[in-house]
């Protein structure tokens, strides 16, 4: 199985003549994910990487079929582009760009709530099921198809995490970065259901930060929802209070949401709480391999 | 982004929000003079945007010109945790009937703005969040339909009974809104929003911060910044693309990403070392990012040894390892350097970095282990 | 068991004190309809036939249970006063008040859309569950407890169909006006799926009228979804094109949605159309009777 | 509720569309001033309401000051589809590269705001709507999320080529959707929106009408009502909260909600009878619009008879048969007048009713039956 992206996945490239966006087409391309479209306005008739530029998500998908949407346009341009998949029909839709303005962003997951529109970042480093689709910017030769399904708020902390799954000869089910910035279009919570449900993992690594209490929120989920095991890891320990740590928002409100909390909260919620993230996948296989000689 | 004292009056002026007449001053001369123009007593106020200036004896008040002029000449050079004091406000005293709150910002979890107003205003208003949250009324506005009349009408009967003044605050309220949603604002308040001697409804002190995302499409607002109230490497840094702290151990850190940033600091810390700053790289690979970096990192004095942390997504491998050969070229590193480096573009990036024979860590626990000993080999040199 | 409202429903009245506000509440009240809360701003801590009053739904719902609201206040405040039950959680909310200006109402259907959130009207008289419950403005004693269901953009054309239901001895499950305006919160089809799971409800009157094309996406629906015998009535024969007939948004929009488009269509998809609203029940009466000696 | 043409140039103007030259004139010598400010060739076009004004005659062309002091005094006076011509607008000509389509309005089915633009702009756009649908580019907004960048890219593209003009008409665009919203229109076309000889895009002809229910938010549109355009009885009739329509037929109708008074209007054709009117009092219930009502019918010299058919709901039969007792009173009402009333409050109107010797009915078949009998007997009489 995997989550929310597979064999059946038929990606758009919104922003595909970019820098960012012209290189990460070919990256995902050799991965083996079908990108059957890319748009830039008033690029239209070109083509990247052999994949055909449209002026808009519409002309596109009155030509080619798009279920998902990958987005590398620039961060005041990024909720336009959001909404003009949406109004397009697409139903899943990543947006790496980071630096999109909060109001922004609140307005459109206003917008989405209770549709069937999934919206993963911004500021994230989109998804992957291994071995079968890549739907981001992370490095495709640390993950391995497997069985473990990773959730984080952070970009290259997840990789960390993968890669050290990957090495323990474990793998992973699905891989996915939900963003770090102070509002994102998807949060733990849906992703945890998604897992609990999905076949193929059997046991989930979640990775939070300072700031906010979606990891609190996560914990009480958790705790009332999630049969498979849950290990953990929380960054900023050693985080000054009060001081927003780079451009995850990951800001100490007014003493609440620090580390230490947060830990405290997950471990009283049967979270297996590590305090690296390059041990995941030891401690995994570890507790793994005991739950399945007891 | 913040903005001192004086602007935050200047916006919410454009936005039809009355507050007492007032001058700018650097100097007591132009303090002097200030007052003379208000007549009457007035406040002179320190332009620093760190919170308690009122208790550091930023404020005071002045019946005279003359004595506006001696107490300009108090504040002006002071230092305000560590913000040295060069703006003053000359403000006309207001008969104050009562102080009350409001304010605007983001609610992270609710994902929607959340509007706050008290009777409690004044300079204690975080101690009543603390001790009594039930004289905070919030309440939370879906931005996509923009505040309603019935939560306008909620918030001004949290501060006021009587029917006339609720008609008065309830057209600063939306007009405070139409503010924090036009500009783009991170937080907007008034504290103290007073009721004067006679009924009208004044905006004493107000606090505007910006959404640093958004500033592009204010050019305004943008000239606002007053760069000298931030801390000069971090402007540096945040000019340059990078996210810069400084923190008070000896290993200086280059990390992509907030998240590893945050555990590479962990984890050093976890293996009994001290790390030395926060730095994120930031996300778009830009070789000359690593040569800033480096200047930035060793501006500080007591840094022992430097930690490389590169898990390459959208920032390459090479793209780093080239930043690196150019900040040896132009830079003189004289502490030795550990570099983790692996992900998207590994591959060049060792070659460019074995060529001139670095020694490249490819897990993070070795790379820790090597920058956390007494005595650091100077692994790395040109 | 009815639908939508019932025994269960806890209602609260907002724009109590005015002239309809007032009338109607006690009107519902005498039919049995457990009215827990009047609304109107400003008037707080009086009573309106015994009904407490509030400042706003927020403040009454935090004294007393309420589950559905209905709208008695002027047009230029009705969108504000709808908002202001969605803000506080209501779930059922029946605006009564004509003439809401039209960008008002698309921004609440945009807003409500995918919700579980159920606005009726505006301009509707309500809706009725005979011997259990009524919200609404529609005349009680027309209506008997039975097994039809109606449903109506009309308002007193709605009262015409009952009254005929009744006088044939049958009786009603539950009456809803949609309300003639072009847009409203609720179209047919929602509620005619409710008729078609509802075990109260045997056969089903539809009455429509010229403009728009609900209508015909209803016909749709009907052919495809409802098992149960539909019976309808299309208003407007005589009207002329191009003028605007009233209040009801009775637009006909470039030659199409006349009645006589509209009849045909009906019949085209197996709803038995009458031609006069005062005859529904005899016709439903002896559709029934035949049906079930056959 | 519609304006004028000059008034929805005004109104485009505002929002920053630019249109020709223009003077109002309501008499030739107006028309030959404005000529002649203007300079060059002009337009005099009639200010009507109905369409189709160009093929009647109602816009022509003059070279010189004179020659259009000649074209208004043919059009004044004028009568097109039935309204007379009292003012006329002197534009400057322009020269024309190309004609466009530009229009918003609002889409019950989807309930959005449609955009539709076209190519083929100019006097034919409704048989190309009926003939090419595809050549009409429709957008559809959410007015809760407002006009996208995308959605007026593609409008733009729809409409030119070239980069430049693209570029021009987005600016069009997006003021044409703020001026729809802002101003609570139900349409807003441009229509001819053309290109001029020297790449200037110009609307040249505009038409705006707005939602009658949202006037009392906008005072300003609300002055621009020009009432002799509109049938005089029907005028009448809103501002006393009644929708009246005269038909053909001779036998008068009151009747309370639009839906009744359309079924009422289907029964007496169905039983051989002939409307002279739809008319709805309306929801809420005041004795005074009844004695309205029976006024306006009475007008009609066609009328034979009247049947008034209110089933109470909002409206309230005991208003209607003290509405009844008034007209009575103040009105001759010489045509016999049938009553079915039920519903809401029905025994108070029953009692009042009766106590004067009325007919009531209770069934709407039986009222119907008797106003169609070839000689209804004076069955009301005071």
């Amino acid at each position: 199985m995997s989550i929310l992206i597979d064999e059946s996945t038929k990606l758009t490239v919104q922003g595909i003549t970019g820098r960012d966006g012209f290189f990460h087409t070919m990256a995902m391309q050799e991965y083996g994910t079908n990108i059957t479209a890319g748009i830039t306005p008033g690029k239209g008739g070109r083509k990247v990487h052999g994949v055909p530029v449209f002026d808009s998500v519409k002309d596109a998908i009155s030509e080619v079929e798009i279920n998902t949407s990958i987005i590398y346009v620039p961060a005041l341009f990024a909720a336009d582009a959001i909404y003009e998949s949406i109004d397009a029909g697409v139903k899943l839709i990543v947006c790496i760009t980071e630096g999109i303005p909060v109001l922004d962003m609140l307005k459109i997951c206003s917008y989405i709530k209770g549709s069937d529109i999934r919206l993963l970042g911004g500021n994230c480093p989109g998804l992957i099921s291994p071995g079968k689709c890549k739907v981001g910017i992370m490095p495709a030769v640390i993950h391995k198809k497997g069985n473990i399904g990773i959730i984080s708020r952070s970009g290259t902390l997840t990789y960390e995490v993968a890669q050290s799954i990957t090495e323990a000869g474990l793998g992973q089910s699905t891989v996915i970065g939900i963003g770090g910035d102070s509002i994102s279009g998807t949060g733990y919570i849906d992703l945890l259901e998604m897992f609990e449900k999905d076949e193929q993992t059997d046991a989930i690594a979640i990775i939070g930060e300072i700031g906010g209490t979606q990891e609190e929120q996560a914990a009480e989920y958790i705790k009332e929802k999630v049969s498979k095991p849950v290990f953990g890891f929380i960054a900023g320990k050693t985080a000054p209070r009060g001081k927003r740590m780079g451009h995850a928002g990951a800001i100490i409100d007014g003493g609440k949401g620090t580390a230490a909390d947060k830990i405290k909260v997950w471990n009283n919620n049967g979270i297996k709480v590590l305090d690296r993230p390059d041990i995941f996948g030891q401690e995994i296989k570890k507790y793994l391999f005991y739950s399945q000689n007891v | 982004m913040k903005i001192h004292e004086y602007q935050a009056k200047d916006i919410i002026s454009r936005y039809g929000i009355s507050s007492p007449v007032s001058y700018l001053a650097t100097t007591p001369e132009q303090a002097e003079k200030g007052a003379e123009k208000i007549g009457g007593k007035v406040a002179v106020k320190a332009q620093v945007h760190v919170g308690g200036r009122g208790k550091a004896g930023g404020i005071k008040f002045a019946n005279a010109p003359l004595e506006a002029f001696t107490a300009a000449k108090q504040i002006l050079g002071m230092e305000i945790k560590g913000i040295k004091v060069s703006k003053l406000m000359i403000v006309e005293a207001v008969n104050i009937q009562k102080e009350y709150y409001i304010g605007l910002t983001v609610d992270r979890n609710t994902q929607k703005i959340v509007f706050m107003v008290s009777r409690e205003g004044g300079i204690d208003i975080e101690e009543v969040a603390l001790t009594a949250p039930e004289k905070i009324q919030k309440v939370y506005i879906d931005p996509v339909l923009g505040i309603k009349s019935f939560q306008l009408r909620r918030l001004a009967s949290a501060l006021f009974d009587e029917k006339e003044l609720r008609k008065k605050v309830i057209h600063i309220l939306s007009n405070m809104y139409n503010l924090f949603v036009s500009e783009d604002c991170s937080l907007a308040e008034i504290n103290p929003l007073v009721l004067s001697s006679n009924n009208n409804i004044i905006a004493l002190d107000s606090k505007i911060n910006f959404d640093d995302n958004a500033l592009e499409r204010h050019k305004y607002t943008a000239e606002m910044i007053d760069l000298k109230e931030e801390d000069a490497d971090e402007v540096e840094a945040k000019e340059h693309g990078l996210s810069f702290i400084k923190l008070d151990g000896d290993i200086g850190c280059i990390v992509n990403g907030a998240g590893l940033a945050m555990a590479t600091m962990d984890i050093i810390k976890l293996f009994g070392g001290n790390p030395a700053n926060f730095l994120d790289v930031g996300g778009s690979s830009n070789p000359g990012k690593i040569v800033k970096a480096f200047e930035l990192i060793l501006r500080n004095r007591k840094i022992k040894s430097i930690l490389i942390n590169i898990f390459g997504g959208i920032t390459r491998c090479d793209d780093i390892a080239k930043g690196l050969m150019q900040a040896y070229k132009s830079i003189d590193i004289n502490v030795p350097v550990v570099i983790r480096l692996t992900g998207n573009n590994e591959k060049a990036a060792l070659n460019i970095l074995k060529e001139n024979n670095f020694t490249v860590f490819s897990r993070l626990e070795d790379a820790v282990k090597v920058v956390l000993k007494k005595k650091v080999k100077q692994v790395n040199v040109l």
